[in-house]
């Protein structure tokens, strides 16, 4: 509770409020706008930050409930279709990241133009639905606010978006519309099977889960689903092609935003509903998926071996690290999944970077082209040492926050009592070579060497909101890699050992 | 023992990156570099008296009764913890190697630190060059101290990251900038296998701990008995991809390709990282879980024949050479080939495991010989500005200093008594013998080899002719750089002395090392005959190296071209992943995985385009589809439901 | 001979075809009102023999008649009024020509 | 005869009093209070949509038979009627400014009548519980329809579409009267629960037969695929205040209508006879909708053919059979109306000021007239069915409806329709792509849109924002078909 009110509500309050607030600012005052949105994002970091600790006392005092600061406002009681909030650590972890990125989002968008107002709306109402749907343990509100996620992208891809912007974002919110109207057939059913016979229907994740009613049948028909309802957000083979077109055609702020928060609500998705919810089918059909999410975690890192645009480079770094989620959510087992959730958190946090990065580069060089660049290294020295973090994150070095993910990941998926699944673990081991192929190709080609082009001598190293915007997230991505336990520990605590033991996946 | 020294030995060289890292370039020259060798001063203090503290304190916690030296983790924090077995732990685990690693490591990096202020004097970026400095050295020690082979493999990453930052520091030159590179993806590739491999081994034995893993092996894998996995037990491929992360970091063949060009990285740097320390990780890595090897000797057998090939590879290689900084790296490779073999052929029932011994006082000398080489390359290069020998000859009146240390080097290196290579190369050679003739007599021969390509090198630098030098003669460099090749050329005549064996043994207990005099005898006359060779050929300007290089054209050539490993390589990488894998996948994705969802989108509108005509504006065919449309709606559901 | 409901119930539906066809034939938007009519009788005609025939008892079918009859009668009317005002703007009331709009 | 059960039809008696008076004041005040005809009528229909949710049948206690059953009213009949007064409301409003127009000033007076009566006919429609009461609502909705639609005299389309509408119409209604017929032979009444109660005896080709007619003759009025082909030629050429009358009001009764009928008349063969009629009519009407729907540049004929697919949307509330899907439906036709009537309101709006239709002058639309542009946004995501807008709401409800009735079968038309919701999410999009993000000059000067055009916006907007999220207006319709006896007669 704060000030009489469930804290996770104020998660959507707050970016109501800005929406008003920049109703209010008149059109081209960016004095004005900038001051909602870095006021009221900031509001949200410390907002999440209070409540990661505040859960962590709730938890050292010894809170064992799945999901703490329930809460629930009927809503349309016919359909038994609440309004209902909780958290667990995994939602914890993911309401901070979504914070981090939209602060960060929106000092990278500094000088947006043009209309900056309606920019910001657009991104607001974006993180709200975000934040919604994080908060929220009702499979309608959940639903509901990840569609208001989607939409904002067609107008923000659209106006402000660079090169074919009209046709990517018409590809990428068609494409991820047709994700979710698999995934609505599959809420729907899950609603009518979530309880045994004869009792009240609910859409509510946790008792469905306790209740565990829905008939295996069902759960085989359900599964697939709700699971490439959400895939096609976490960019699974082979509905992955949405990600490059869309990223790179994306304004810088909806790029991270996008890469860093939007397509985590696929991955936790993935995990809150199909596999909490369908342990039994997830178990069945999971060989379906990890060679699906296996190809595109090896596929997405060998096309981003030859791409020459930077944005296409890590369009494709994503669904190779997004698909690595997807693959570990599917190994059914602890650290797997811990591992899962750190690498959201941490791919979230890294891939806002590297797009901050190239939307600070393309603002200054006007290219995106490797082969146009080079040398950036001497010309603006901060964002280059930034982007060598970034890549140094993306390829796994110690101490940064893709190595624990990752390596939590492998550990996990290879615990799996099954052969096929540790054959299967090796080989997306194997994108860890690739990965550290193209990153050093691109740092090697953008950053160091000769200059390419002297018109790039005369450029500028980053201005105060370019370097705040990404020393934050440098922070964020030292602090996974330094303090692993810490976020494993939050993220490990909620799920009971009994859920995968009772699969009899793990030794 | 207390925490605070060993602490003070990682905190020390992480805390000055960090300090040079972040504001080195609000610093001047003079104060970064003086800050990061004090640093690294204190921590070879420190770490001296760590290592003097576990060998001689006797304390129960280092030897017991029976005068066997324990293991004795200082501190070990949980970092990770994967489940409640697997726990990646950062701790600092003191046992006989680790201690000595620790000396070997903290001298060449003070030496180096030292070297560098008067080597890299002026270099644009020289703070950040002391920070990648500290960071090598911070990831070196923790690297060695690693209670548990995931710190290791932590370690060993951040290692290779920094030997990337290092290699291409003058990163506007594209040559360093791909040498770099090269370097971090062979050694990244060689990762895979010894992330597998722990992988494997993890799984089966449920731990990380070295301590664990190493005490009684046969329980702990009992579980890996009898599965197979094409072909191999399981834990000989978990130990083979082990070997395999070592072959990368130690440039063992096939994955040696990216040392000889690591060297485009300063010259010290190639003394502390390319010569000295890490390089020499893959055979540390063997050491420390070499009871486990014991276990499975096929996997002993394996490191055997890769180390004596490369040892013999890299030995012709370096015959041929013009680049002494090349020549350099390869008898480096083949030196560190020695430690491998002599891993491989070391036996538990034979003189305490000699050749665990002797493949340890290698390292320890060959460190010392190695960087004091280097660091006199170093100073060569500086006085010439080149690389190629070709542009040096008659050294020896401008460079004493440089002269005599690099001398002794060649000395020790190529296994004269009393000098410190002699003693360590001898305990290999008698355990080759001991393992199986073959490897004896073939050792022998590349210790031949060796002899003669450095004194090749020495000659050709010091003697041969006396070019030209033009308006500045070269001379000896700043006091700096005169150091620590004193120092170092001190340690390598007296180190052969240290009775080795007292203090490290695979299992700890003590052994007193006495020279098999036929092993020696033969050894030493070997090197005395390709000194001799090596006098006839280079001591003056003469026709006849062109002569023999004529007479052997083929054989000199594939010699000089490395036996063409970096065109295979080339060819692997570019021609057939690039080429044949990822433009393929890459274009798959655009055309045809795109290309169907695309497709989706124009067959709608072909659709939409196609029926338009059912609209045709004609009331009449309104009506007439209204009619057929309801007839049609009545006659299915009379066929089909009825 | 006994008429059986059939005999009017063919005829019947021989004129709803009729409409039918001529609807869908004829070109003068008049000729098109009259092959309306003849399917409207047709109903007329079913339902009042319904009725007769099958129950006999009542007269539900005899009223729907009626009313159908009225119906179809302002129908026409209107049918007319509007093809008379197109005939002024457009001045032909050939159905051939009201396809402006299509597709 | 008891001559106290015409108060059972309050509603119907309200609005005919409204009828006289506009008759009478068309006929007989002076020409210069003409002028407040328009006011005065908006006024006195807003008063009577008032009085619609507190006259006392909207407590379900007094579900009441008129006329030997023939006539029925009970709180959710009632609940429909106000739904559709409040459409009917907002498109008064949107009229005024056209109505008042110098060359509707003449024709003003027929144009409310005209409307009053059909929307008078639509009451029996929907009240009706026997076909003689519901063929003369039909022909009473549908007929002064025609008129209404060969309003504007000067124009030839006008014609045309009135043409086209009143053949195809009065055939459609040859059709119907035909099924009937076979009906009244099958079961001997005109009843409906008489008919309920003996057709299940009496299944075969020809109760087959008399389905498919009685479905294709409303589904005429409804605009099913393929009784559906006047609709875009109508709409386009109609006066833009009766197209938007024509789309949202008269399919919304005829919805409802329909479902009477089937739960009612045909609910005992529901499985046997019709489920799969009307499982094909729904694919093809929501697929053929869209693929049409994708290809108009023509403002008024897009959305004709998005309303076709909107229709196969609400049919399934129909084939649902379930409680929720009937309350769905109810809430997808108020909900529908409106996005769609916001929609229209924009269109009127230019069209009345600048004479453009066509979605290409529509470009650049947001620079010049922001206003306008946000509410054909949010018109358009809501028809999409976006959220947090009605839309949404009312699609995943009818959605979930649907699905309650549980076979596979169900599963997979819904999962069509939601594939084709992509497809329509599509087009919607391309409107708001032209008005949005198309960067090229627009051919619509800034202007300031009536104060009638704009309140008829601000209470669609409203309605937009506000329907789905205000959770009580679905709950109370809930409430009533759990309370309602419409299917009764099933199975």
């Amino acid at each position: 509770m704060l000030f009489g009110l469930n804290i996770l509500l104020y998660f959507v309050i707050i970016p109501v409020l800005m929406l008003l607030g920049l109703f209010l600012c008149q059109k081209d005052n960016m004095k004005q706008i900038r001051t909602v949105a870095v006021v009221g994002s900031t509001l949200l970091v410390a907002l999440s930050v209070y409540l990661l600790v505040d859960y962590l006392a709730l938890r050292a005092a010894g809170e064992t409930a799945q999901m703490l600061y329930t809460d629930s406002w009927c809503w349309f009681e016919n359909l038994n279709i609440n309004l209902a909030v909780g958290v667990d650590g995994i939602s914890v972890a993911m309401i901070l990241l979504s914070a981090i990125i939209v602060f960060a989002g929106s000092f990278a968008s500094w000088k947006i133009n043009p209309l900056p107002k309606d920019f910001f709306l657009w991104l607001i109402l974006l993180s709200t639905g975000v934040f919604g749907f994080f908060i929220s343990i009702d499979l309608f509100t959940m639903f509901m606010f990840y569609e208001v996620a989607l939409i904002p992208m067609y107008l923000l891809i659209g106006l402000w978006g660079t090169g074919r912007k009209e046709y990517s974002a018409m590809k990428l919110t068609l494409m991820l519309m047709g994700g979710s109207a698999f995934l609505m057939l599959g809420l729907i059913g899950i609603y009518f099977h979530s309880v045994p016979e004869g009792q009240q229907l609910t859409w509510n994740i946790v008792e469905i889960a306790e209740k565990g009613a829905i008939p295996h049948d069902w759960q085989l028909f359900l599964f697939p689903m709700t699971f490439v309802g959400f895939g096609v957000l976490g960019a699974m083979f082979p509905f992955h092609t949405w990600s490059p077109d869309g990223h790179a055609s994306a304004p810088t702020a909806v790029s991270m935003l996008h890469a860093g928060v939007l397509m985590k609500l696929g991955g936790y998705g993935c995990f809150r509903v199909s596999m909490y919810l369908m342990p039994e089918a997830a178990n069945e059909l999971a060989w379906i998926f990890l060679i699906l999410t296996g190809i595109s975690v090896v596929y997405g890192a060998f096309s981003a071996c030859v791409q020459t645009d930077l944005k296409y480079i890590n369009a494709y770094s994503s669904v190779s690290h997004c698909g690595l989620v997807l693959f570990a959510i599917l190994m059914l087992n602890t650290t797997a999944m811990t591992g899962a959730i750190m690498q959201m958190l941490s791919h979230g946090l890294m891939t806002a970077l590297f797009f901050a990065l190239i939307g600070m580069i393309y603002g200054r060089t006007h290219t995106r082209d490797i082969r146009e660049m080079g040398g950036l290294m001497k010309i603006m020295p901060f964002l280059a040492v930034c982007y060598v973090i970034a890549g140094m994150a993306s390829l796994g070095l110690p101490g940064l926050s893709g190595f624990v993910a990752e390596m939590t990941i492998f550990v996990g998926s290879f615990q799996h009592t099954d052969m096929f699944h540790r054959v299967f673990t090796i080989v997306a081991c194997c994108s860890i070579v690739i990965t550290a192929v193209y990153i050093l190709r691109v740092v090697g080609k953008l950053l160091f060497g000769p200059v390419q082009d002297e018109h790039h001598l005369k450029l500028t190293d980053a201005t105060w909101w370019e370097r705040f915007s990404a020393i934050t997230l440098i922070v964020c991505v030292a602090a996974i890699g330094c303090f692993p336990n810490f976020f494993s520990d939050l993220i490990k605590f909620t799920f009971d050992p009994e859920f995968f033991t009772v699969l009899g996946l793990i030794k | 023992m207390d925490i605070t020294m060993p602490l003070m030995i990682l905190a020390i060289p992480l805390g000055m990156f960090l300090l040079l890292g972040l504001f080195g370039n609000k610093m001047s020259h003079k104060l970064a570099g003086w800050l990061g060798t004090l640093g690294m001063g204190t921590a070879l203090v420190l770490a001296y008296t760590t290592a003097y503290q576990y060998f001689f304190s006797g304390s129960e916690l280092f030897i017991n009764a029976a005068g066997e030296r324990l293991q004795h983790a200082v501190f070990d924090y949980t970092w990770l913890e994967f489940t409640e077995k697997l726990i990646i732990k950062l701790g600092f685990l003191l046992d006989p190697i680790s201690a000595m690693m620790l000396v070997v490591i903290t001298t060449i990096s003070f030496m180096v630190h030292l070297y560098s202020l008067g080597y890299m004097h002026g270099e644009k970026g020289f703070q950040r060059y002391y920070a990648f400095l500290s960071l090598f050295s911070f990831s070196m020690l923790g690297l060695v101290v690693a209670t548990n082979i995931f710190q290791m493999y932590i370690f060993w990453e951040l290692v290779g990251a920094s030997s990337y930052l290092l290699i291409g520091f003058y990163y506007t030159k594209p040559s360093a900038v791909a040498a770099s590179k090269k370097a971090f993806i062979v050694t990244r590739f060689a990762d895979l296998g010894f992330l597998i491999g722990i992988l494997i081994l993890s799984f089966y034995s449920s731990t990380f701990d070295f301590v664990t893993m190493t005490s009684n092996p046969q329980s702990v894998f009992a579980s890996t008995a009898g599965t197979m996995f094409m072909g191999g037990s399981v834990l000989t491929w978990g130990l083979v991809l082990i070997f395999m992360g070592g072959m990368g970091k130690s440039a063992m063949m096939p994955l040696h390709i990216w040392l000889p060009d690591a060297m485009e990285g300063p010259t010290p740097v190639s003394a502390l990282i390319h010569a000295a320390t890490m390089v020499v990780a893959g055979v540390f890595l063997v050491a420390r879980m070499f009871p486990v090897y014991i276990v499975q000797e096929s996997a002993l057998e394996i490191v055997t024949v890769v180390g004596a090939l490369t040892a013999l590879y890299a030995a012709i290689v370096a015959c041929t050479q013009i680049d002494i900084k090349r020549v350099l790296a390869f008898s480096t490779i083949s030196q560190i080939a020695f430690m491998v073999v002599s891993l491989g052929v070391a036996r538990p029932d034979f003189h305490e495991g000699l050749g665990y011994m002797a493949s340890m006082f290698h390292l320890f000398t060959h460190a010392m010989f190695k960087a004091l080489l280097f660091l006199g390359a170093g100073a060569l290069i500086h006085a010439v500005h080149s690389n190629d020998y070709t542009a040096m000859g008659g050294l020896r009146k401008y460079m004493p200093i440089t002269h005599i240390s690099f001398l002794i080097g060649c000395l020790a290196i190529a296994g004269i008594p009393p000098f410190a290579g002699f003693f360590s190369k001898d305990e290999i050679l008698t355990a080759a013998f001991n393992n199986s003739p073959l490897w004896g007599i073939w050792m022998t021969g590349v210790a031949g080899l060796t002899a003669f390509y450095m004194f090749r090198l020495y000659y050709r630098i010091f003697w041969w002719n006396n070019p030209d030098y033009g308006h500045h003669t070269p001379h000896d460099g700043p006091w700096t750089m005169s150091l620590p090749l004193i120092i170092l050329a001190t340690i390598s005549c007296v180190a052969g002395f240290i009775p080795f064996g007292e203090f490290v043994t695979w299992n700890g207990h003590e052994y007193i090392i006495h020279l098999d005099w036929t092993v020696a005898t033969t050894s030493i006359v070997v090197a005395v005959c390709a000194i001799a060779l090596a006098t006839v050929m280079y001591r003056k300007e003469n026709a006849i190296p062109t002569r023999m290089k004529n007479a052997m054209k083929g054989l000199w050539t594939a010699a000089y071209n490395r036996f063409y490993f970096d065109e295979l390589y080339i060819f692997i990488t570019h021609k057939i992943i690039f080429n044949l894998v990822s433009r393929p996948i890459a274009w798959f994705d655009r055309h045809i995985i795109d290309g169907t969802m695309d497709s989706f989108a124009t067959m709608t509108n072909y659709a939409s385009e196609k029926i338009k005509g059912l609209q045709s504006g004609s009331v009449q065919q309104y009506v007439w589809v209204y009619l057929v449309g309801a007839l049609l709606l009545a006659g299915a559901v009379i066929v089909f439901v009825i | 001979m006994e008429l059986t409901m059939l005999y009017y119930i063919i005829p019947s539906l021989i004129m709803f075809c009729c409409g039918v066809y001529g609807f869908i034939t004829r070109k003068n938007m008049i000729a098109i009102l009259i092959s309306l009519e003849l399917m409207l009788n047709a109903v007329d005609i079913n339902f009042v023999v319904f009725n007769r025939f099958l129950f006999p008892g009542q007269m539900e079918g005899m009223f729907f008649t009626l009313f159908a009859i009225a119906i179809a009668a302002a129908e026409t009317a209107l049918a007319i009024a509007i093809i008379i005002n197109l005939f002024r703007v457009a001045k032909n009331i050939d159905v051939e020509d009201v396809n402006e709009m299509k597709f | 005869m008891d001559y106290s059960q015409f108060l059972a039809m309050k509603q119907e008696i309200g609005l005919l009093v409204i009828f006289l008076f506009v008759f009478f004041y068309d006929a007989f005040m002076p020409k210069k209070s003409q002028g407040a005809l328009a006011g005065i009528t908006t006024m006195l229909f807003g008063v009577f949509t008032l009085y619609g949710f507190f006259c006392p049948c909207l407590n379900g206690a007094c579900a009441t038979d008129a006329f030997a059953g023939m006539y029925n009213t009970s709180a959710i009949v009632v609940a429909i009627k106000n739904i559709l007064n409040i459409g009917v409301f907002i498109v008064l409003i949107q009229s005024m400014k056209w109505a008042n127009s110098e060359d509707q000033v003449i024709r003003r007076g027929e144009f409310y009548e005209l409307l009053l009566v059909t929307l008078f006919g639509m009451y029996l429609m929907i009240s009706a519980r026997h076909f003689l009461l519901f063929v003369i609502g039909l022909e009473a909705a549908s007929l002064p329809l025609a008129a209404m639609v060969a309003f504007d005299k000067k124009r030839v389309e006008s014609h045309e579409a009135a043409i086209k509408y009143i053949l195809t119409a009065v055939f459609s209604s040859a059709v119907f009267l035909m099924g009937l017929s076979f009906v009244y032979a099958l079961t001997g009444s005109l009843y409906f629960d008489a008919i309920a109660a003996k057709i299940a005896a009496e299944q075969g080709v020809m109760l087959i037969v008399a389905v498919a007619f009685v479905i294709a003759g409303i589904g005429f009025k409804l605009s099913l695929v393929p009784f559906h082909l006047w609709t875009a030629d109508v709409y386009q050429g109609a006066p833009t205040s009766v197209t938007s009358y024509l789309s949202v009001i008269s399919k919304g009764a005829a919805a409802f209508a329909f479902l009477v009928i089937m739960a009612q008349v045909f609910g005992t063969v529901y499985s046997q006879v019709w489920e799969w009629m009307l499982y094909a009519l729904i694919i093809l009407t929501i697929t053929i909708g869209n693929l049409f729907a994708i290809r108009q540049r023509n403002m008024k004929r897009f959305l004709a053919f998005s309303s076709v697919s909107q229709a196969g949307y609400i049919m399934l509330g129909v084939i649902a059979m379930t409680a929720t899907g009937v309350s769905s439906l109810m809430y997808y036709i108020l909900v529908y109306i409106f996005s769609n009537l916001a929609a229209f309101g924009v269109i009127q709006a230019i069209e009345n000021n600048t004479g453009m239709v066509s979605m290409d002058d529509y470009k650049g639309l947001y620079k010049t007239n922001p206003r306008l542009s946000f509410t054909m946004m949010l018109a358009m995501f809501s028809l999409a069915g976006i959220p947090p807008f009605a839309g949404f709401f009312s699609k995943f409800f009818i959605f979930t409806g649907a699905i309650e009735q549980g076979s596979i079968a169900i599963y997979v038309l819904v999962l069509i329709a939601l594939i084709n919701t992509i497809i329509s999410l599509y087009y919607y999009l391309l409107v708001v792509k032209a008005m949005f993000i198309h960067k090229d000059e627009c051919k619509i000067a800034n202007f300031k849109s009536a104060c009638s055009e704009r309140v008829a916006m601000w209470i669609c907007v409203a309605g937009i924002i506000a329907l789905g999220i205000v959770s009580c207006v679905y709950n109370s319709l809930l409430d009533l078909t759990n309370g309602t006896s419409i299917l009764a007669n099933l199975f």
